[in-house]
C-alpha cells in the first residue's frame, strides 16, 4: 500500500491484530472471548475504512475483502473474523444503497423473487462517489460496534426465562457467553450446576471455579461421566464456537456426545450464541472444519518410544447437527434452529459468503 | 522506520515477557552447521535452506524466534551465504513490517561456532542477554519464562550465570533424542545449576567428577531423560570468553571449559527443563526424519504444515485425517491411497493404485502408478516413474527414479541424480552428482573437518567422472558416494555423518534400561565400584608383580595395597578377597592357564611362602581366616581341575600359619554353599587334609 | 474367648439350621413359610440380643440363615425368571451380595417384611397378568425387591444414617476400621461412599492383626490405591489372597471348619469393601467360596479340608477366568475381520488379550484406543498393544465423535452385566456405545460369566463407586483452577468409577458360553453362574418326570437319577441329594433332545405354577383380528404363545398349515 | 399464454414443467401491468423470456459450484435415476480432481473415467451402509421443502435417514413449485401419472406411479441456485416469491 504514516501506522496494527490472531490458536482454544475478537475485528476494519484511501464503495469493499481474507487465514478456525467482515460489507452495501436512494434492493437477498425483477447485476455500480458515505460507514460501524457491546447482556437478560428454581443445569467446557446467563439466573434462583471438564483444555475446571465464585452449586465431571449423569439433567445449556448456516454447531470437542446423550434423555438441548457467531458456512467436509492441536496435549512427549508408532488426534471442535439442539439464544431473542439460515439472510449479503 | 514502529507495537506485547527498560530480546542465529553432516546435500544448497515439510528449515528458526519475543536477529552464514541472503530478502522476515528485524552477517572466515560468536564480541552487536540458536532448530518453545528466570538470576549474582540451556523433557527411547546428542546432565536440583554435561553416547559406563556431588547443593539430579533442544540463552560475556580462549570451537568446547573451569572464572551454566514446548536441532538425516514426522504428526503446533507461517504464496494446504496434508493443486490418480502423515506439495501429480505413508512430496513432483512411498522425503521437482518402491530414503531436488526401482532403507539420493530403471539400491546408499574427489579441491575453505580427505583424494582416482551403471542403473546419472563394501574410514564416516550415528532407527535398549540407575535424585553415580574392584585388583596383580621383579619387601608391597586401597576407597575384607584371588591366580597370569596342577602349585607355594607377610598383615581376625578361605574356595570353584592343589594350598598356608586350623575346621564344617562346593568339600585330598587336621589337634592335645 | 461365643453360635446353629431344611422340606406354599420365616427372624432377634457382645456369631448365623430360603421369597412368587429355570431343592446357595452380609435391626425386618407384602402384590398382579403368554423378558419390579429385601450393599445407603450406624456397629464388632468420608460429595451422590487415597484404611487401623490377616491388609491397601484395578485383576488377586488366608488358617478347637473359616473370612471380606467397594466378580467368588467351605464335611480331616479348598480356588481362577478368557477370544476373532478399524475404551485385560491374539492370528486390523481422565488407562492399554506392534491410534473420549467415523468395530470390556441385561463397566462406556449407536457402529461387549450378577439397575445412580475426587484437579500451562476445591462449599467434584450401558446399545455380549443378546443375560446367569430358586419340586415330582422321560427317550439318553433312600435323611444327605438333582437337571436341560422336549418344558412351567401358586384356570382372551371383528378364545393359564394361536387360529381365515 | 402451459403440461406431466410454466406467467405478468401499450408490452414480454431463459440455463452451473464443496475426496456417492444437474454436479467435482465412486448413475459418467456401479432399487438398503452422501435431482420442490422425484427416491430418503448420511438435494430454483402434499396419495394425480395415462386409464389405482413424494424431515440440504437452503428456506423462497 502506498506511503505515509497513517498507512503504516494501519498496517502496523493488522500485522499485531494478525500475530495476535495467530497466537490465539495454540492450546486451550482462544485466549480471549470471541466476542473480544469480534469488538477488535470491527475496531480494526472502523480504523480502515476511517483511514485507508478509498474513493469508492467498491474500492473500501476490495480493501475490506482483501484485509478480510488476510485475517481470516491467520486462524481460520475464528470464524467471528470472518463474519465481522461480512457484516461491515452489508453495511457499507446499505449504506452506499440508501445514498444512491434506491433503498432495499442491493441487500435484497438472491431469491425467486429477484430472478424475475431484477434487470442488470447489482455489481456494476458502486463505483460512484459520494462524499458523506464514509461518515455514514462508520456512523453504522459504530451502531454495530455498540450493538456488540450488548451481546452478552442482552443474551443473560433472558436467562430467567430458562432457569427455573432448583433445576439441575449441565453445561460444558468453558463460555464465558453460558457463565453470564447463569450467574445472571443466580441472582433471583438457586439451581445446580454441573460442568464437564472437556479434556484435555479442562476450561470445565475454570468455569467451574468462577460459578461456585457466586456460589452456584456447581460440580465438575469427567467427560466420561455425562451419559451417566444426563439423566437427572433438566437442562443442557452450551455455549458453541461457531454456528452454521443449517443451524448446526461447531462447538467444543464432546459436545456432540453431549448433545446424543441429550436427546437421548430428551434433555432439552439450550445453546447460547450471540448473533456475530453466526457464520453462512456449512458443514461439509471441508478440512478446514476441523482444527487439531498438538498430540501433547492427549498424549506427553515424554512418554517416548511408543510415540513413533502411535497416531494420537486432537481435535478441538466437534459438529453438532442441528436435528439435536432445541433452541438457540442469540441477543435477540430465541430461534429454532430451523430459522438460522432466515437470520444469516438478514445479516450477511449472499455475496460476501464466499471468501 | 517502519521496522521501529513495528518493535515498539511488538515490544507493547512483549511487555508481558520482559520487564520495561530492557532492550529489545536479541538472538544469534548460525546459518551454518560447520561440520559436513548433510553432505554431499549440503554441496548444492546449504542446510539452513534444506525444505523440511517443504519449507525451509531456517524460516522455522526464525518463526520460532519472531514467535517467542525476538525482535532482532543476527544470521550468520557462511557457506553459500548469498544463496541463504537471498532467500531471506525473499522472505516475510526482511519486510518492513515484520516484527523481527533480521540483519544477515556473511563471511567465510567462519570455521566454528567460536569464529562467530568471537566476531559477535568484536562487532559488539549484543547488547544484552542474547538467544543462540542455530539454523537448524525447530522449535515452539516459548522461551520467555526461561528467559526470566536468566535475567532473575543475572538480578541476584551480577553476571554469574553466563547460559542457561534449554532443555526438553524426553524419556530415553524417543525417536526425537538421537544418539548424539543423548546426553546425561548432572544438575542442582534447587538452582537449576548444571554441574555436569556429558554425552552418553556409547559410553556403558559413567564417570562423574567427585567435586560436583561435594558442591553445596544438597538435592541434585542426574538427568537422563532430557533433550537438547540447542537453543541458549547467552549473556554477553558468552561472546567474550569466546573471544578470551581461542580453543572454543562449539558449545560443547564452551559448555565443558566452563563447567571445569568453574571454580576459577566463577562462571556458572544453567539449565531450564520445558514440558511441554517442542525443541530439536536437525542434526543428521535420522533427526531430519523424526522432526519432519513430528512435524506431521502436529508436535510442533501451531506451527504445522497448514498454517502457512512462512507467508508463501499458494503454498497454503489442507489438512484432512489421518494427518493428510494437500497444497493446491495436487491431484491424485484413483485407487491411489494416502495412509497417514503424508504432505504433498503444490500441482505434484500422483499416479494410481499409489500407497504413501509418512511421507513428504514437494512442489511439481510426478509421481506414477503403483507406488509405493514409505517414510520418503520427497523435495521439488522430483519425477518417480511406475512400479517404484522408496523406504525412508531422502530425494533431493530435480531427482529423477525410473521404473521399477527400489529404495531401501537410508538411501540418499542428492540433487539431480538419476536412478534406474530396475534397480535395488542397498541401504544406506549415498548418490550424488559431484564426485566423492572433488570434495577438498573446492570444500575445505568452508569445512574445518576436512583433513581426512588425503583419503578420500589419492584413491579411485580410476573411476573418474563416468557413471557405474552398478550404482545407479543403466541410465542412472550420479557417483556413489558410500560404497557399503569398502573398508574406508572416511566412508563410513561419512555414512554415519548423513544418517545419524545409529543406523538403526529404533534406539538400542540398553541405553534406557541403564537410565534408570541414573535417574532418580541424591543416587551416587550408578554405583562405580564394581569397576574399581576391577581396576583395584588389577593394581594389585601388577603391585605384586612388580614386588617379584624387583623384589620388593612385603611390607612395602603391603603399604603400596593399602594406598591403592584408599585411592580405591575398597574395604578391607575385598582387599583380602582380591589379595587372595590375585595370588591363587598369579600363576596362571605368569604362565597362562593352560598349565597343570603340579607345575601351578609348584608356582605358587613359593609365591605365597614369599607373600605370606601380606597375608598375614591383612588376615588377622577369625572372620579374615574365614574371608580369605571363602575366597580361595571360590577361586578353586572356578577351576574344578585345579581341586587337588586346594589341599596342597591349605596346607601350606595352614603352615605358613596364614590360616589357623580352627578357621579352616570351621568352614569346613560349615554349609557348603552350592552344591559344586559341596563336591569339593567331597574331595578326596580335602577330606584327607581335614581328617590329618583333626588328629594333629588330637594329638597336640594329647601332648598336654 | 471366642470358644463359648463359638459353642453358643454353635448350637443356635444346629437349631436353626434343622429348621431352614424343614422349612425347604416342607414345600409348603409362600405364607407359611413367610410364618415360618417371621417366627424364626423373630427367634433370632433374641437371640441377637442375648448374644450382644458376641463377636461373630450373629453376623455369620445371619448370613447362614436368612439367606438360606430368603433370595427364593421374592423370586418363587415373581411370574418373571421364567427363562431355562433350573429347579433347585430347598436351601440356595447365598447370594452374592451376601458378601456384604447386614446384620439385621428392626428396621430391616420390618423393610422385609413389607418388602414381602409387596412382592405378595405384585405377584397378584402377576396371576392377572399370569393369562396372557409367558413373556421372558425379566420383569424388573420383583427382581428389583430382591437387593432391596436382601443385601443391600452398606457401600451404597451411606445417605440413611441407620444403615451407617448399623455398619459402623457391625465393623467395629468385627474390629475393622471404618473409614471417613472425605469432601463434599455431589447431593446427587450421597448414597455413596467417597474415600481419598491420600487416607488409606490402615491410617485408623490400630494393628488389629489379630483380627485381619496380613495378606488381607496389603490387598485392601492395594485395592484402594489402586495398584490393583479392574475386576478381573481384583478377584484374582482376592482369591490368592484367600487361598494364603486358608494356607494360615487352623481350625480352633471344637470349631467346625466349615463354619469357622466363614466366620474367619467375614471380617476381611467387610474390610476390603471398606477399601473398595466389592466388585460383582469379586461378590461371585466370595460367594463361590463360601459355598465351597460351607460345603466341606465336618469329618473331614483340616488339612485336606485346605487342600481342598486350595484346589477349589485355583479351579476357580482357572476355569472362570483364565479358560474363559480364552474361550471368549476364540469367540471374539471370529469377529475381527481383515481392514477392521476397532475402537477400544479404556483396559480392558479381556479385550487386550483379544486382541493380541487375533493380532497373532495374522489379521490385518487397527486398534483406536480411546481414553478419559482421570485415570487415563488407556495409556496402559495402548503401551501394551503397540508393544505387540498392533497399529494404533489414541484419542481422548472428548474427540469421539470426530473418530468414530472412521471405526467399522466397537469392542467393549465389562465390569458386570446386571440380570436386566445392562452392562456395568468404566465409566464412560455408555458414552461410547451410545455415539456408536449414532453413527451405527456395532458394539460387542466382552464379558466373562463369573461377572454377571442379578442385580438391576436402570442408572448409574442407585449402586456405584466414588473414587478419589482429587484425582479430577489438573495443571495447566501454570493454572491450577480446582487447587483449593475443597473450601468452595459450593463447588463440588464427582469421580464416579461406573456407569451402566442400556442394553439398546448393545449390539452383542461375548461371554465364554459363546455369543449372547444383552436381554438373555440373566438365563445365563441363572444357568451358569448359580441356580436361583424359581421353583421346587419333590423329589417324587423329579422321579416322576424321570420316568417319563425314560419311556420317551429310552434308558440310554437319560442321565442316571439319584437314588432313593427309606430313612429320613441328615441335613448333609438333604443337602447331598439336592446337589445331585441339580446335576441331573443341569444334564437334562444341556441334554438337546430332552433339554427341548415339550414334556420337560411344560414340567418345568407346572412346577413353576406350583411353587408360585399361579393355578391354572381358565381365562377369556380376547383378539381383535386386523378386518376389525372380535373373537373370544378360552385358554389356561399355563398355556404357551403357540397354544394361544392354536387357539385363535381357529377363528382365522388362515389355513393352520400355514403355522 | 396460460393455456399455452396448460396444453404444455396436458402433453408431459412433469412438475417441473408447470412450475416453470407458472414462473414464467409471473415473471411476464410482473412487468406487463405497466406498459399500456400492448406490442410494446409484448416485445418486453419477449425480451424477459429471453432473460428467463438465460437465468434458467445460467443456474446450474451455479448450483454445481456451490454443492461441489460437499463431495470430499473419495467419497462414495449414491444417486438416482439421471439428473441433468446431478451430472453437472458432479462433472465439476470430477474436473477439481476429487476422486469418488457413484452408485446407480447413467453412462454419462463413465465418459468422465468416474468409477460406476449399478445397482437395483431394492438394492438400496444394502448399499446405503457403505456409501457416504446421497445426491438427487428433483421434478420439483414444493413448498413444504420436500421434493417430488422419480419414484424410489422417497425409499432412498427413508433409507439415508435410517443410516444417518446426508441426504442433499440438487435443484434448480425455476423446479420450485407451488404445491403442498401431506403424504403420496395427496401429490396430484397429473404429476404421478403420464398424461396419456391420465387420458386413457379409467382406474388409476392400477397404473404404476411415475413419482413420489419425499418429506422435507428426510431432506438434509437443498442445493439451488438461490444458495443453499435448508428445507425450510424453501417455503420461505415461494412466500417471498407470491405473497
Amino acid at each position: 500500500m502506498p506511503g505515509g504514516d497513517k498507512e503504516t501506522d494501519l498496517s502496523e496494527r493488522i500485522e499485531a491484530f494478525l500475530t495476535e490472531l495467530k497466537r490465539c490458536g495454540s492450546g486451550t482454544g482462544s485466549l480471549r472471548g470471541s466476542a473480544e475478537t469480534a469488538r477488535e475485528t470491527t475496531a480494526l476494519l472502523r480504523r480502515i475504512t476511517a483511514q485507508a484511501r478509498w474513493s469508492s464503495a467498491g474500492e473500501l469493499m476490495d480493501l475490506i475483502r482483501k484485509e478480510g481474507r488476510r485475517m481470516t487465514a491467520a486462524q481460520p478456525s475464528e470464524t467471528t473474523v470472518g463474519n465481522m467482515v461480512r457484516r461491515v460489507l452489508k453495511i457499507i452495501r446499505e449504506e452506499y444503497a440508501r445514498s444512491r436512494g434506491s433503498s432495499e434492493e442491493t441487500d435484497q437477498q438472491e431469491s425467486l423473487h429477484k430472478l424475475l425483477t431484477s434487470g442488470g447485476s447489482s455489481e456494476d455500480n458502486f463505483r460512484q462517489h459520494f462524499p458523506h458515505l464514509k461518515a455514514n460507514v462508520i456512523e453504522a460501524i459504530n451502531e454495530l460496534l455498540t450493538e456488540l457491546e450488548g451481546t452478552t447482556d442482552n443474551i443473560s437478560m433472558q436467562a430467567l426465562e430458562h432457569i427455573h428454581s432448583n433445576e439441575v443445569i449441565m453445561t460444558i467446557g468453558r463460555s464465558r457467553t453460558v457463565e453470564a446467563f447463569l450467574k445472571d439466573a443466580a441472582r433471583k434462583r438457586k439451581f445446580h450446576v454441573i460442568v464437564a471438564e472437556c479434556a484435555p483444555f479442562c476450561q470445565g475446571h475454570e468455569m467451574a471455579t468462577s460459578l461456585s465464585k457466586e456460589d452456584i452449586e456447581t460440580t465438575v465431571i469427567p467427560d466420561a461421566a455425562i451419559f451417566a449423569v444426563m439423566s437427572r439433567v433438566n437442562k443442557v445449556i452450551i455455549g458453541t464456537q461457531t454456528v452454521l448456516a443449517n443451524g448446526g454447531l461447531r462447538a467444543v470437542n464432546g459436545t456432540h456426545t453431549l448433545a446424543l446423550a441429550a436427546k437421548h434423555h430428551s434433555t432439552p438441548l439450550v445453546v447460547c450464541a450471540p448473533m456475530f457467531k453466526l457464520s453462512p458456512q456449512f458443514p461439509n467436509e471441508e478440512d478446514t472444519f476441523h482444527k487439531f492441536v498438538s498430540p501433547h496435549e492427549v498424549l506427553p512427549f515424554s512418554e517416548g518410544e511408543i510415540l513413533s508408532k502411535v497416531n494420537a488426534h486432537c481435535p478441538v471442535f466437534d459438529y453438532v447437527p442441528p436435528e439435536l439442539i432445541t433452541l438457540f439464544i442469540s441477543n435477540i431473542g430465541g430461534n429454532a434452529p430451523s430459522y438460522i439460515y432466515r437470520l444469516m439472510s438478514e445479516l450477511y449479503h449472499p455475496e460476501d459468503h464466499e471468501q | 522506520m517502519a521496522g521501529k514502529a513495528g518493535k515498539q507495537n511488538r515490544a507493547r506485547k512483549a511487555a508481558a515477557e520482559q520487564d520495561e527498560g530492557e532492550q529489545p530480546l536479541q538472538a544469534v542465529l548460525i546459518a551454518d552447521s560447520f561440520n559436513r553432516r548433510l553432505f554431499p546435500i549440503t554441496k548444492d544448497q546449504p542446510r539452513a535452506l534444506l525444505p523440511l515439510a517443504n519449507v525451509s528449515m531456517i524460516d522455522y528458526t526464525l518463526e520460532f524466534l519472531t514467535s517467542t519475543g525476538v525482535q532482532e536477529t543476527f544470521v550468520f552464514c557462511c557457506w553459500m551465504s548469498n544463496k541463504i541472503k537471498e532467500h531471506l530478502q525473499k522472505s516475510k522476515w526482511c519486510r518492513p513490517t515484520s516484527p523481527n528485524t533480521v540483519h544477515i552477517i556473511t563471511s567465510d572466515l567462519y570455521r566454528s561456532l567460536g569464529d562467530v560468536l568471537r566476531d559477535v564480541d568484536a562487532k559488539t552487536l549484543v547488547r544484552s542477554d542474547f538467544l543462540l540458536v542455530y539454523g537448524d532448530v525447530v522449535s515452539n518453545i516459548d522461551v520467555s519464562q526461561a528467559l526470566q528466570e536468566h535475567r532473575q538470576r543475572r538480578k541476584i549474582e551480577k553476571n554469574i550465570s553466563v547460559m542457561t540451556m534449554i532443555f526438553k523433557e524426553s524419556s530415553p527411547g524417543h525417536k526425537t533424542r538421537c544418539e548424539e546428542d543423548d546426553i546425561m546432565v548432572a544438575m542442582d536440583g534447587k538452582s537449576k545449576r548444571v554441574l555436569h554435561y556429558q554425552r552418553a553416547q556409547s559410553l556403558k559406563k559413567l564417570q562423574f567428577p567427585m567435586n560436583i556431588f561435594h558442591s553445596g547443593s544438597d538435592e541434585f539430579e542426574i538427568r537422563y531423560d532430557l533433550l537438547d533442544c540447542h537453543i541458549s540463552i547467552c549473556s554477553p560475556q558468552v561472546a567474550e570468553l569466546f573471544t578470551d580462549n581461542f580453543d572454543y570451537q562449539t558449545r560443547n568446547d564452551f559448555v565443558r571449559g566452563i563447567l571445569v573451569s568453574e571454580e576459577i572464572l566463577g562462571n556458572q551454566i544453567h539449565m531450564h527443563v520445558t514440558k511441554d514446548g517442542y525443541g530439536a536441532r536437525v542434526s543428521n538425516l535420522l533427526m531430519y526424519d523424526s522432526v519432519s514426522s513430528d512435524m506431521i504428526r502436529r508436535w510442533i503446533y501451531p506451527i504445522t504444515p497448514e498454517t502457512n507461517f512462512a507467508g508463501h504464496e499458494g503454498q497454503s494446504c489442507t489438512h484432512s485425517r489421518h494427518n493428510v496434508y494437500r497444497e493446491p493443486g495436487v491431484s491424485l490418480g484413483l485407487g491411489s491411497q494416502m495412509e497417514e502423515n503424508v504432505l504433498i506439495g503444490r500441482n505434484t501429480v500422483i499416479g494410481a493404485n499409489c500407497t504413501i505413508s509418512n511421507t513428504v512430496i514437494g512442489a511439481n513432483c510426478v509421481i506414477g502408478d503403483n507406488v509405493i512411498l514409505d517414510r520418503a522425503y520427497i523435495w521439488n521437482r522430483v519425477h518417480i516413474a511406475n512400479n517404484v518402491k522408496v523406504q525412508q530414503s531422502v530425494i533431493c531436488d530435480g531427482g529423477e527414479v525410473k521404473q521399477g526401482v527400489t529404495l531401501n532403507e537410508q538411501c540418499v539420493l542428492a540433487y539431480n541424480v538419476v536412478v534406474g530403471p530396475d534397480i535395488t539400491l542397498p541401504g544406506g546408499t549415498v548418490l550424488s552428482m559431484h564426485h566423492p574427489d572433488e570434495e577438498d579441491e573446492d570444500d575445505d575453505d568452508d569445512e574445518f573437518m576436512s583433513d581426512d580427505n588425503a583419503v578420500g583424494l589419492n584413491k579411485d582416482k580410476t573411476k573418474h567422472k563416468v557413471f557405474n551403471p552398478a550404482d545407479v542403473g543403466a541410465e542412472g546419472r550420479g557417483y556413489r558416494w558410500k560404497a557399503s563394501s569398502l573398508e574406508d574410514t572416511e566412508e563410513d564416516e561419512l555414512a554415519e555423518c548423513i544418517w545419524g550415528p545409529v543406523l538403526n532407527p529404533d534406539p538400542d535398549s540398553d541405553s534406557s534400561s541403564q537410565v534408570s540407575s541414573g535417574f532418580d535424585g541424591p543416587s551416587y553415580p550408578a554405583s562405580p565400584e564394581p569397576d574399581d574392584v576391577k581396576v583395584f585388583q588389577n593394581e594389585v596383580h601388577g603391585t605384586l608383580q612388580r614386588g617379584l621383579d624387583e623384589n620388593i619387601g612385603c611390607d612395602n608391597l603391603v603399604l603400596e595395597i593399602n594406598s591403592l586401597k584408599y585411592a580405591y576407597n575398597i574395604t578391607l575384607k575385598e582387599v583380602m578377597q582380591i589379595l587372595t584371588r590375585v595370588v591363587l591366580e598369579f600363576p596362571f597370569h605368569q604362565q597362562g592357564v593352560e598349565i597343570t596342577t603340579s607345575q601351578y602349585t609348584s608356582h605358587l607355594l613359593p609365591l605365597l611362602k614369599k607373600w605370606s607377610p601380606v597375608f598375614k598383615n591383612y588376615v588377622k581376625r577369625v572372620q579374615d581366616h574365614m574371608d580369605c578361605l571363602a575366597s580361595i574356595e571360590e577361586v578353586f570353584l572356578e577351576r574344578d581341575t585345579r581341586w587337588a592343589a586346594l589341599v596342597k594350598v591349605l596346607m601350606n598356608m595352614y603352615q605358613l600359619e596364614i590360616l589357623e586350623e580352627e578357621a579352616i575346621m570351621r568352614w569346613f564344617s560349615q554349609a557348603a554353599t552350592s552344591d559344586k562346593s559341596r563336591q569339593l568339600r567331597k574331595n578326596q585330598g580335602l577330606l584327607k587334609f581335614i581328617q590329618w587336621l583333626e588328629e594333629a589337634e588330637e594329638s597336640s592335645e594329647g601332648d598336654e | 474367648m471366642a470358644d463359648s461365643d463359638g459353642k453358643q453360635a454353635d448350637s443356635i446353629n444346629h437349631a436353626t439350621e434343622a429348621k431352614i431344611h424343614d422349612v425347604a422340606r416342607s414345600k409348603n406354599e409362600g405364607k407359611e413359610l413367610t410364618k415360618e420365616e417371621k417366627q424364626r427372624l423373630r427367634k433370632e432377634k433374641k437371640q441377637q440380643k442375648k448374644t450382644k457382645k458376641d463377636e461373630k456369631g450373629p453376623p455369620e448365623k445371619e448370613k447362614e440363615k436368612p439367606s438360606a430360603p430368603a433370595p427364593s421369597k421374592p423370586v418363587t412368587k415373581s411370574p418373571s425368571h421364567k427363562v431355562a429355570p433350573v429347579p433347585v431343592n430347598a436351601s440356595v446357595p447365598e447370594p452374592p451380595a451376601a458378601a456384604e452380609k447386614s446384620a439385621k435391626t428392626k428396621a430391616e425386618m420390618k423393610a422385609e417384611r413389607r418388602a414381602r407384602q409387596d412382592v405378595e402384590r405384585s405377584s397378584k398382579q402377576g396371576k392377572k397378568e399370569g393369562g396372557q403368554t409367558s413373556s421372558s423378558k425379566p420383569k424388573p419390579s420383583p427382581s428389583e425387591l430382591q437387593p432391596v429385601v436382601k443385601r443391600l450393599p452398606e457401600h451404597i445407603q451411606v445417605d440413611d444414617p441407620a444403615a451407617l450406624k448399623k455398619l459402623a456397629k457391625k465393623l467395629e464388632r468385627q474390629q475393622v476400621p471404618l473409614r471417613l468420608d472425605y469432601g463434599y460429595k455431589v447431593s446427587l451422590f450421597s448414597h455413596l461412599h467417597q474415600y481419598s487415597r491420600k487416607a488409606p484404611p490402615t491410617q485408623q487401623i490400630s494393628i488389629p492383626a489379630t483380627v485381619i490377616h496380613p495378606s488381607i491388609v496389603r490387598l485392601g491397601l492395594q485395592y484402594s490405591q489402586g495398584i490393583i484395578a479392574g475386576s478381573n485383576a481384583r478377584s484374582v488377586a482376592l482369591l490368592h489372597a484367600f487361598k494364603q488366608v486358608i494356607q494360615d488358617y487352623n481350625t480352633p478347637p471344637n470349631e467346625e471348619l466349615s463354619r469357622d473359616l466363614v466366620n474367619k473370612l467375614s471380617p476381611y471380606i467387610s474390610f476390603l469393601s471398606q477399601c473398595r467397594p466389592l466388585s460383582a466378580s469379586m461378590g461371585n467368588a466370595i460367594k463361590y467360596i463360601k459355598k465351597e467351605i460351607s460345603n466341606i464335611p465336618s469329618q473331614c480331616k483340616e488339612e485336606e479340608a485346605k487342600q481342598k479348598l486350595q484346589i477349589c480356588i485355583d479351579n476357580y481362577i482357572n476355569e472362570k477366568i483364565t479358560l474363559a478368557s480364552q474361550a471368549i477370544s476364540k469367540c471374539a476373532i471370529e469377529k475381527i475381520s481383515n481392514g477392521d478399524v476397532i475402537l477400544v475404551y479404556g483396559c480392558s485385560s479381556l479385550v487386550n488379550h483379544i486382541l493380541c491374539d487375533a493380532f497373532e492370528k495374522k489379521r490385518k486390523f487397527r486398534v483406536i484406543v480411546v481414553d478419559s481422565r482421570p485415570r487415563l488407562e488407556g495409556r496402559e492399554a495402548l503401551r501394551r498393544l503397540v508393544k505387540k506392534g498392533i497399529q494404533c491410534t489414541y484419542v481422548l473420549i472428548s474427540a469421539l465423535s470426530y473418530i468414530l467415523p472412521e471405526v467399522s468395530k466397537v469392542f467393549l470390556g465389562a465390569h458386570a452385566l446386571l440380570a436386566n441385561g445392562y452392562v456395568m463397566s468404566r465409566v464412560g462406556t455408555s458414552q461410547i456405545a451410545l455415539v456408536a449407536k449414532a453413527y451405527n457402529v456395532p458394539v460387542l461387549v466382552c464379558c466373562e460369566t463369573y461377572k454377571f450378577c442379578e442385580r438391576v439397575q436402570t442408572d448409574s445412580f442407585v449402586s456405584n463407586e466414588l473414587d478419589d475426587p482429587d484425582d479430577l484437579i489438573v495443571t495447566r500451562n501454570g493454572k491450577t483452577h480446582l487447587k483449593d476445591w475443597q473450601t468452595v462449599k459450593s463447588l463440588g467434584l464427582l469421580n464416579l468409577v461406573y456407569d451402566v450401558t442400556p442394553p439398546d446399545f448393545v449390539d452383542l455380549v461375548i461371554t465364554d458360553l459363546g455369543m449372547i443378546p444383552c436381554t438373555s443375560v440373566p438365563v445365563a446367569y441363572n444357568i451358569h453362574v448359580n441356580g436361583v430358586l424359581h421353583c421346587r419340586v419333590r423329589y417324587s415330582q423329579l422321579l416322576g418326570l424321570h420316568e417319563q422321560i425314560k419311556k420317551e427317550y429310552g434308558n440310554n439318553v437319560v442321565p442316571t437319577f439319584p437314588p432313593k433312600k427309606i430313612f429320613t435323611l441328615t441335613p448333609a444327605e438333604v443337602d447331598q441329594r439336592r446337589e445331585q438333582l441339580e446335576k441331573y437337571m443341569q444334564a437334562v436341560r444341556q441334554d438337546p433332545i430332552l433339554g427341548s422336549s415339550e414334556m420337560f418344558n411344560s414340567f418345568l412351567r407346572k412346577a413353576q405354577q406350583e411353587t408360585q401358586q399361579i393355578p391354572t384356570e381358565e381365562v377369556q382372551l380376547e383378539i381383535y383380528l386386523s378386518n376389525g371383528q372380535k373373537v373370544k378364545i378360552n385358554i389356561l393359564t399355563s398355556d404357551q404363545t403357540e397354544d394361544v394361536l392354536e387357539a385363535s387360529v381357529v377363528f382365522c381365515p388362515l389355513q393352520r398349515s400355514g403355522l | 399464454m396460460t393455456q399455452a402451459i396448460h396444453r404444455l403440461q396436458e402433453t408431459d406431466s412433469s412438475v417441473a414443467v408447470s412450475s416453470g410454466g407458472e414462473l414464467f406467467l409471473r415473471f411476464i405478468s410482473l412487468t406487463s401491468l405497466e406498459h399500456p401499450d400492448l406490442s410494446r408490452c409484448k416485445n418486453v414480454m419477449i425480451e424477459r423470456g429471453e432473460l428467463f431463459l438465460k437465468k434458467i440455463s445460467l443456474s446450474r452451473e451455479k448450483v454445481a459450484k456451490l454443492c461441489h464443496t460437499f463431495i470430499k475426496d473419495g467419497a462414495k456417492i449414491l444417486t438416482h435415476s439421471s439428473s441433468r444437474v446431478v451430472l453437472k454436479v458432479l462433472e465439476n467435482a470430477a474436473a477439481d480432481n476429487k476422486r469418488f465412486t457413484v452408485k446407480l448413475m447413467a453412462e454419462k459418467l463413465r465418459k468422465l473415467n468416474i468409477p460406476v456401479t449399478i445397482v437395483l432399487d431394492a438394492a438400496v438398503g444394502y448399499i446405503m451402509e457403505k456409501v457416504d452422501l446421497v445426491i438427487v435431482g428433483a421434478e420439483g420442490v414444493v413448498e413444504s421443502g420436500g421434493v417430488i422425484n422419480k419414484i424410489g427416491t422417497y425409499q432412498m430418503a427413508v433409507c439415508s435417514k435410517a443410516h444417518n448420511k446426508p441426504f442433499y438435494v440438487v435443484a434448480e430454483s425455476f423446479k420450485f413449485v407451488r404445491l403442498f402434499p401431506l403424504n403420496q396419495q395427496d401429490v396430484p394425480d397429473r404429476f404421478k401419472y403420464k398424461a396419456d395415462v391420465l387420458k386413457t386409464a379409467q382406474d388409476l389405482n392400477q397404473e404404476h406411479p411415475m413419482i413420489d413424494y419425499t418429506p422435507p424431515s428426510l431432506i438434509t440440504l437443498l442445493f439451488t441456485d438461490l444458495g443453499v437452503l435448508t428445507p425450510s428456506a424453501v417455503s420461505d423462497e415461494l412466500i417471498k416469491l407470491y405473497l
